[in-house]
């Protein structure tokens, strides 16, 4: 019941690692204008945190301030704000959380003042929201905003057009507006070491999520996944605490793995491990804990997720590259998952279906986000279609927590476990 | 005997049925759901298991000569009876407890014009109450809480204008009583009101008051027997509130897949509309779901909608259909907001549209929805069973039929007078089957 | 000296309202009545309302000297000209209580917030949307489910001591919503606060966005009646600290007849002025 | 021909959800070709330069009945991906032998994917425009885009497309947009004479009628519509935003005047005024399209705007240009471009005391009531207090 006594979370050295990293990573932000640091805003899908480096740059992330925001329990408030201010109703409520925190002063998270911002780089990487957001956010700054357009991979390929595209504009707009509000000047060898440091994070967070390919799977790829990918996909990316976490994180998978053991959920060791699934979409931030634990008190662990690929999609071989830097940039920006065609999400999904040997495919579909949601459901029909595997579509929003129904969230999972064990208990038979 | 029992607790409705071991369904009940749960599961239950009687007594009385052929006539005048009884019953309760609430704190100087005005409903409503019963009457629907309300407010409001006392004060007390009437159980034994009910059978058919003692031996040999409850299990938008353990709760969606399945066991594409959710369910040749979609959270155009529309026109749920089946006209309508539904049927109203026309197209709208999820599902494949309780109604049956022939062609397209009891009866399989299991796995031992 | 008739043809409710006024100023009451609609036929019952009140001012449709609708009044033949009603909101807020500088009308379907200024001309105003989660009429059955009379509604409210939020934002889900809170034994007055909270938080939020940030906000409209609502809805300002006196006045729900009847007074003295009278009727 | 000769003519283009007229133009000479688009823009001149006949594909309103375009939409994603699913479906859209999807949001974006998905047979191209306007940096990057458009549109008719084929098309649309703009001018001044409903038919005609066609009509329209006298209502003069993508109801339209309010200026069918000056015949006429793109095209939520201060500029000049008195923002229910650039509009707005309104539909908004009320409380307002 609900009023049971909140369990201890086990806390393993990642973990804490990781929850040090952020709280560093905020009190350094809340300092920032005080110290007179430049603050950079900028968005999670194709961030360029390597480059902001170059510049003395700290880094603030709208969206993790938002989807932290929703762990705590605050975006209800903060979209209430924005809405009461003029946002509709129906618009992204990352957008309107962001603002509604704006709208209270700016106190992030973790209770830490969030500084104002100097430059907001919009990193237009597969979603069009992206850019009214930062307009909407200049208009309370008066501070410079960089465009960075990441043409769409509508064929599935990255052509030659659309990285000649991206890479003059780094060159010829980014590079120079960030100097010069910076005034740091770029240095291509400095962006060189960062980009080497990304890299070997790279090769261990793909280990790590391939790990779930085994039986069972040491890691949740989705719930678990979301703490996994923190580090990279943000302001660490190109550091060394970010190599560092993610040898750390691999050396006690690799021990799960030796033991045989399942994922670390919030309540301890996960039981046996009933059914394998792969997740498209997001998470529901307002209600994280009690979404995973219907899941893990079926038995269901995910293997694969493709939220895990929002920040870069590492899993088929693309690098950060030392040796060709802006370049290698673009070609991260404009592959990032919701810039992939539906069609390639498709292949991507099934792909995982196979690798991972699913059982299933489970869709969150979030009200928020039509980059991820238009679409999904000829995703789940053409899905099952290919692999013969049944699908779950369950609906609710990233951190409105309106929009989480946990009764009818319950019931959906209940029946398609239901379901799946059906199925499972005749092939047996 | 053995009885498997098989609970579906809807959003509107709750209902059971009620299984021999021959997979055989010997009763059905149903009544409204309302704030206790249990009380509802276990009206619901009483009702399948009288209904069982019922099946029981047809057993014991086919041999009874003394009928005289006339078999049928005298169990469906007993029924009928017993629904009467059953409603004086219920009606004296509502009277005590309204006269308990027409109380001074509340209504100070008026309180004794008030209790005169509902001594006077009463008598009234008594007074009618064996007319709705008779054979061929058009009752507004079969739950106490919807004949006794409508009937009670029509009285009323006459009452009070004849009294010159503020209708809002008479429907107050119905208000307040109505929720603690509904959740009292009964706690008269059955078979006092059956005998109570047989008698008053006996006056409608006083030419066979000879056979009387040859009828009610086999009767009262019937409601001795024991229907021993082997297994129940519960299903339905309530289920988890239901007092019963994991072991015996299912899901909705499966329990209409594989009741559906039972009842045609060609079925692939099941649609179910019930009060407040719509779900298009596709299962195997075994009746095993292997795909489901339901509406989101939004509760436009499922059945409560059409409850309000019943409600706005101050018709019977039963009584829409049929009226929108005269329609000649097309009306387009787009909006199935529940709670817009009356302002939408009053705007269009007002451009002079007919009610029949207007009321053609709010079914159709319905559909329309339900196609969509369906569309989601999947699609429709041959056999395609509706059910639920908007299956009962012939207007949204004509739309639908119209909408697959126009989308998918000719399809086997099954609906049966029963289809609100489908959750129930998968329920009821579930629990042969897990008698089975048990069975199976012991002697496997 | 204008005597005119406003006729506000609700979704719950007919309202009507006979003044005598100088072009809209100085006005005075000469009658007022309010009919429940309950499923009868509103074109009908807004005519027999204007009967009723010509009867009790003693006067004949001749004796008026503009009839003007408002509301769903479009229709109604007898009118001389109709007004919007957050028109009319707004002026008759300001004719009950001229301090008001926000006008929240709460009907039977729908919520508007309407910021007006000190001559009753609406300034901004916001709607709630197509989804009739909320309303008055959500409010009307829960009510009856619960077995309270309308006027009671309010002072148990305000009882309420541990009240139970209403989770869906769909007015029939939320109707379940409150069966199982009855369930679950939570008492009246708890959920009643609880749908107050949940309809407040959705007014205070139109409220808002009309940008009104000082003065006098006066609720209009059937639920004006309802002190539970405002009683929450002020609340729930203090706690936002939001600079407003949130008010309500014994005839608030005449509000919108008040208004048209007054703005018909001015729209007949204009039209006198320029000799373009239309003929009444 | 009449007002009414006329106006009934678009309005049975506009009611035939089948585009037979794109049938009969296909079947009047074997061998033709059609290609859809959706809002808000594609370069038509390269289409016509292919001499195939651009088809604007704007949803199927209020009279389409949405079974399996419901199947692939959740309910808070408006309503044009699904009505244009379902027509897709219902073999409707089988005259057109491809399809393009602009740049406008993520919904049509992965709409481009799905229909990839469930017409396979068809040519589908997502066309990207760019987001920043440097001819060095964007331009390049748009040129090329035109050039891979016309390069497949040349493969599909199996002819390349010259450049003088592309310069007598942009000659040809640089009339329409004179025609079009001919009409806008003639309704901003007499709009009792030329209804926003009327308007609004002429140019969705646009939207199937071969282009030479639709400019010679909307000429005879303002031709008739000057030889007869229409009566004059006492209404307030409006600018409509937001209306750019999926449609409003034709009731709506006509509700908006019912309640008050003449339309004076709007962002409908923003494609058939999306290059604000005539393109140049002479030169390289991608860029010359690539340029009037980049400099020279209307403001809308779906362009990023790169200087804060020049945020709302556009619209008030449209409100002054036109002489209205106030702005109605009418956006679809979820559509965010629209929805998140209201505050901003709004508030530009507000600095110069232009007065404005704002409410949202669906293409199948049947209850107008509530609109007539904002719309109509607007107009009062006005009314009642203007000088
Ligand atoms: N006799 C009838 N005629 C027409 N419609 C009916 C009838 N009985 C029930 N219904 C419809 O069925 C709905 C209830 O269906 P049901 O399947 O019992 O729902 P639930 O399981 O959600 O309670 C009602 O809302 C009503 O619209
Ligand atoms: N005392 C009261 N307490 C609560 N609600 C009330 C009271 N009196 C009237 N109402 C509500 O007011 C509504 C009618 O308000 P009104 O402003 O007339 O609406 P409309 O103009 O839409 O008809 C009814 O739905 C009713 O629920
Ligand atoms: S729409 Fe989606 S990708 Fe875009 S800002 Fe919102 S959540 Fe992020
Ligand atoms: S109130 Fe109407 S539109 Fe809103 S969620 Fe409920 S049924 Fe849907
Ligand atoms: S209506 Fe808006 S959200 Fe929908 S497709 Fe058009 S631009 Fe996108």
């Amino acid at each position: 019941m609900s009023n049971a006594a909140p369990q201890d979370v086990i806390k393993e050295p990642s973990m804490l690692k990781q929850k040090e990293m952020i709280d560093t990573n905020f009190k350094s932000l809340s300092t920032a204008n005080e110290e007179g640091r430049k603050v950079c805003s900028t968005f999670v899908p194709g961030n360029l945190n390597e480059l902001l480096m170059c510049f003395d740059l700290v880094r603030n992330f709208p969206e993790i301030n938002a989807l932290q925001n929703g762990m705590r329990k605050k975006t209800g408030r903060l979209i209430m704000e924005a809405e009461r201010n003029g946002q509709s109703e129906d618009v992204c409520t990352y957008v309107k959380s962001d603002l509604g925190m704006m709208l209270q002063g700016n106190i992030g998270p973790t209770g830490d003042k969030l500084p104002d911002p100097d430059v907001l780089l919009l990193s237009y990487t597969g979603c069009f929201t992206f850019m009214k957001w930062f307009e909407l956010v200049r208009e309370h700054y008066d501070c410079e905003t960089i465009m960075l357009h990441v043409p769409y991979q509508a064929d599935g390929k990255i052509t030659q057009n659309m990285r000649d595209y991206v890479v003059k504009q780094l060159k010829e707009d980014v590079i120079p507006t960030l100097e010069r509000v910076s005034g740091v000047k770029f240095d291509m060898d400095r962006l060189r070491q960062y980009m080497r440091e990304s890299a070997k994070a790279e090769d261990d967070l793909v280990w790590i999520l391939q790990s779930a390919k085994n039986k069972p799977s040491p890691i949740d790829a989705f719930f678990g996944g979301v703490y996994y990918i923190g580090p990279i996909f943000t302001a660490f990316r190109g550091t060394e605490a970010a190599t560092e976490y993610y040898r750390t994180l691999r050396g006690e998978i690799e021990q799960r793995l030796a033991n045989g053991q399942g994922p670390v959920t919030p309540e301890g060791d996960f039981g046996k491990e009933r059914f394998r699934l792969v997740v498209e979409g997001t998470p529901n931030y307002t209600n994280f804990r009690e979404f995973w634990k219907m899941f893990y008190d079926e038995g269901a662990v995910v293997v694969a997720s493709t939220y895990t690929k929002v920040g870069g999609v590492y899993d088929f071989g693309f690098r950060h590259d030392p040796d060709h830097p802006i370049e290698s940039l673009a070609d991260y920006c404009l592959g990032c998952y919701t810039n992939l065609s539906l069609p390639a999400r498709i292949r991507m999904l099934c792909n995982y279906m196979e690798d991972y040997q699913a059982d299933g495919l489970v869709i969150n579909s979030v009200k928020s986000c039509n980059s991820f949601s238009a679409g999904q459901l000829l995703m789940l029909r053409e899905i099952e279609k290919r692999t013969g595997k049944p699908a779950a579509f369950i609906e609710t929003d990233l951190v409105d927590p309106r929009y989480f129904s946990a009764a009818n969230v319950k019931n959906r999972l209940e029946s398609y476990f239901q379901m799946l064990q059906q199925k499972g208990a005749i092939q047996a038979a | 005997m053995q009885c498997f029992v098989g609970i579906d607790l809807g959003s509107t409705t709750t209902k059971a049925v009620v299984m021999n071991e021959d997979l055989q369904v010997i009763g059905r009940g149903i009544t409204n759901s309302r704030s206790n749960y249990d009380v509802a599961a276990e009206v619901a239950k009483q009702e399948a298991l009288l209904n069982a009687r019922f099946y029981l007594f047809r057993h014991s009385l086919d041999g009874v000569r003394a009928l005289d052929g006339r078999l049928d006539s005298f169990l469906d005048q007993l029924v009928r009876d017993f629904r009467l009884e059953q409603f004086l019953e219920q009606l004296a309760d509502l009277e005590q407890t309204c006269t308990a609430n027409a109380a001074p704190d509340r209504f100070g100087a008026d309180t004794a014009a008030l209790h005169e005005a509902l001594a006077e409903i009463f008598r009234r409503l008594n007074r009618e109450a064996p007319a709705q019963f008779a054979a061929g009457a058009n009752r507004k629907s079969d739950f106490f809480r919807d004949i006794a309300g409508s009937r009670y407010l029509a009285v009323g409001e006459e009452v009070a204008g004849e009294c010159k006392l503020p209708f809002d004060y008479v429907l107050n007390v119905y208000d307040r009583s109505i929720i603690d009437v509904e959740n009292r159980i009964s706690d008269e034994s059955l078979s006092d009101k059956l005998m109570r009910a047989l008698d008053r059978t006996f006056i409608a058919f006083d030419d066979l008051s000879a056979a009387s003692d040859a009828v009610r031996a086999p009767v009262k040999a019937a409601l001795d027997m024991t229907l021993e409850e082997t297994y129940v299990i519960g299903t339905g938008y309530g289920r988890a509130r239901l007092p019963f353990s994991k072991e015996h709760i299912r899901s909705e969606i499966l329990c209409h897949g594989l009741g559906a399945h039972v009842m045609y066991p060609d079925t692939a594409t099941v649609l179910d509309i019930g009060g407040q959710d719509t779900k298009a369910i596709q299962v195997d040749p075994a009746g095993i779901v292997e795909n489901f979609q339901m509406n989101d959270r939004c509760a436009a155009g499922c059945g409560r909608y059409l409850g309000y529309i019943a409600d706005e026109m101050n018709l019977g749920l039963h009584e829409l259909g049929p009226l929108a089946l005269k329609s000649t006209r097309n009306v387009r309508i787009n909006s199935t907001c529940t709670v817009f539904a009356g302002a939408e049927l009053r705007d269009r109203l007002s451009l002079g549209e007919a009610r029949e026309d207007i009321l053609a197209g709010l079914h159709r709208a319905i559909i329309l929805r339900a196609m969509s999820i369906l569309s989601r599902s999947g699609g429709i494949r041959d056999q395609f069973t509706f059910t639920g309780g908007v299956a009962n109604n012939g207007a949204a049956v004509k739309a639908l039929k119209q909408l697959i022939k126009e989308n998918y062609g000719d399809l086997t397209i099954n609906i049966d007078p029963d289809s609100i009891y489908t959750g129930a009866l998968g329920a009821a399989t579930f629990a042969r089957r897990a008698i089975e299991a048990d069975a199976a796995q012991a002697g496997g031992h | 000296m204008q005597t005119t008739a406003g006729i506000d043809v609700g979704s719950g409710a007919i309202k009507g309202v006979l003044f005598q006024s100088q072009g809209g100023e100085k006005p005075e009451w000469l009658s007022k009545r309010v009919e429940r609609i309950r499923r009868r036929d509103p074109m009908e019952l807004a005519r027999q309302c204007f009967d009723e009140m010509l009867a009790e001012a003693g006067l004949m449709e001749d004796d008026i000297d503009y009839v003007s609708t408002t509301g769903e009044g479009e229709n109604i033949e007898f009118r001389t000209g109709h007004f919007y009603s957050m028109t009319t909101h707004a002026r008759g807020a300001i004719y009950l209580q001229p301090e008001t500088r926000a006008a929240m009308d709460v009907g039977a379907l729908h919520g508007r917030a309407i910021r007006v200024d000190e001559r009753g001309k609406v300034l901004t105003y916001k709607m709630t949307s197509q989804c009739a989660s909320g309303s008055g009429q959500f409010l009307e059955n829960i009510a009856r489910y619960l077995g309270v009379a309308l006027d009671e509604v309010g002072a148990l409210s305000q009882q309420a001591d541990d009240p139970e939020a209403v989770s869906s934002i769909c007015a029939v889900l939320a109707e379940t919503d409150v069966i199982n809170m009855v369930s679950r034994g939570i008492s009246t007055q708890n959920i009643l606060k609880g749908i107050h909270t949940s309809m407040a938080d959705r007014l205070v939020k139109l409220l808002k966005s009309t940008r009104v940030d000082e003065g006098v906000v006066l609720v209009t409209g059937g639920l004006a009646n309802d002190s539970g609502l405002v009683a929450t809805m002020a609340e729930r300002m203090v706690a936002q600290k939001m600079n407003l006196t949130l008010q309500s006045h014994p005839d608030s729900i005449y509000a919108g007849a008040i208004g048209a009847a007054l703005w018909g007074a001015f729209r007949h003295q204009k039209l006198a002025d320029l000799d373009a009278l239309p003929k009444a009727s | 021909m009449t007002v009414q000769e006329i106006v009934d003519r678009c309005q049975a283009l506009f009611d035939d959800l089948d585009f037979n007229a794109v049938k009969d133009w296909k079947a009047a000479e074997p061998g033709r070709k059609a290609i859809g688009y959706l809002p808000i823009y594609v370069p038509r001149e390269i289409i016509h330069a292919a001499g195939m006949l651009p088809v604007g594909i704007f949803g199927g309103g209020d009279q389409l009945e949405v079974i399996h375009g419901d199947a692939y939409y959740q309910s808070y994603i408006c309503r044009i991906p699904r009505s244009t699913i379902e027509l897709g479906l219902t073999g409707r859209l089988d005259s057109l032998d491809g399809m393009l999807f602009p740049s406008i949001c993520d919904v049509i974006r992965n709409l481009s994917g799905m229909w990839q998905l469930l017409f396979k047979d068809k040519y589908v191209r997502y066309f990207d425009v760019p987001q920043t306007y440097r001819d060095d940096i964007a331009g390049t990057f748009y040129i090329h885009e035109l050039q891979s458009l016309r390069d497949d549109l040349g493969e599909l008719v199996g002819r390349p497309i010259s450049d003088d084929d592309l310069r007598q098309s942009i000659a040809v649309y640089n009339d329409n947009r004179k025609a079009i703009a001919a009409l806008y001018q003639y309704r901003a001044e007499r709009p009792w004479q030329a209804p926003t409903s009327e308007l609004y038919l002429l140019l969705r005609a646009g939207m199937v009628l071969p282009v030479e066609e639709h400019s010679q009509l909307l000429r005879d329209y303002v031709a008739a519509a000057a030889e007869e006298e229409r009566p004059r209502r006492d209404n307030c003069r409006v600018v409509v935003n937001g209306v750019f993508c999926e449609q409003p109801p034709l009731g709506l339209i006509k509700s908006l005047e019912l309640a008050g309010c003449y339309v004076v200026d709007d962002d409908f069918l923003l494609i058939t005024r999306w290059l604000l000056d005539d393109v140049p015949t002479a030169g390289d006429p991608l860029e010359n399209l690539s340029k009037a793109f980049l400099h020279h095209s209307a403001a809308t939520s779906a362009k990023f705007e790169p200087d804060k201060a020049d945020k709302g500029k556009f619209l008030i000049e449209q409100v002054r240009s036109s002489g209205a008195e106030g702005v109605i923002f009418a956006a679809p229910s979820f559509c965010d471009p629209a929805l998140l650039d209201r505050p901003m509009l709004q508030e530009a707005l507000n600095k110069v005391d232009i007065p404005f309104t704002a409410f949202k539909y669906a293409e199948n908004t049947g209850q107008l009531q509530a609109i007539r009320e904002q719309a109509g409380t607007f107009a009062d307002s006005i009314k009642l207090w203007s000088a």
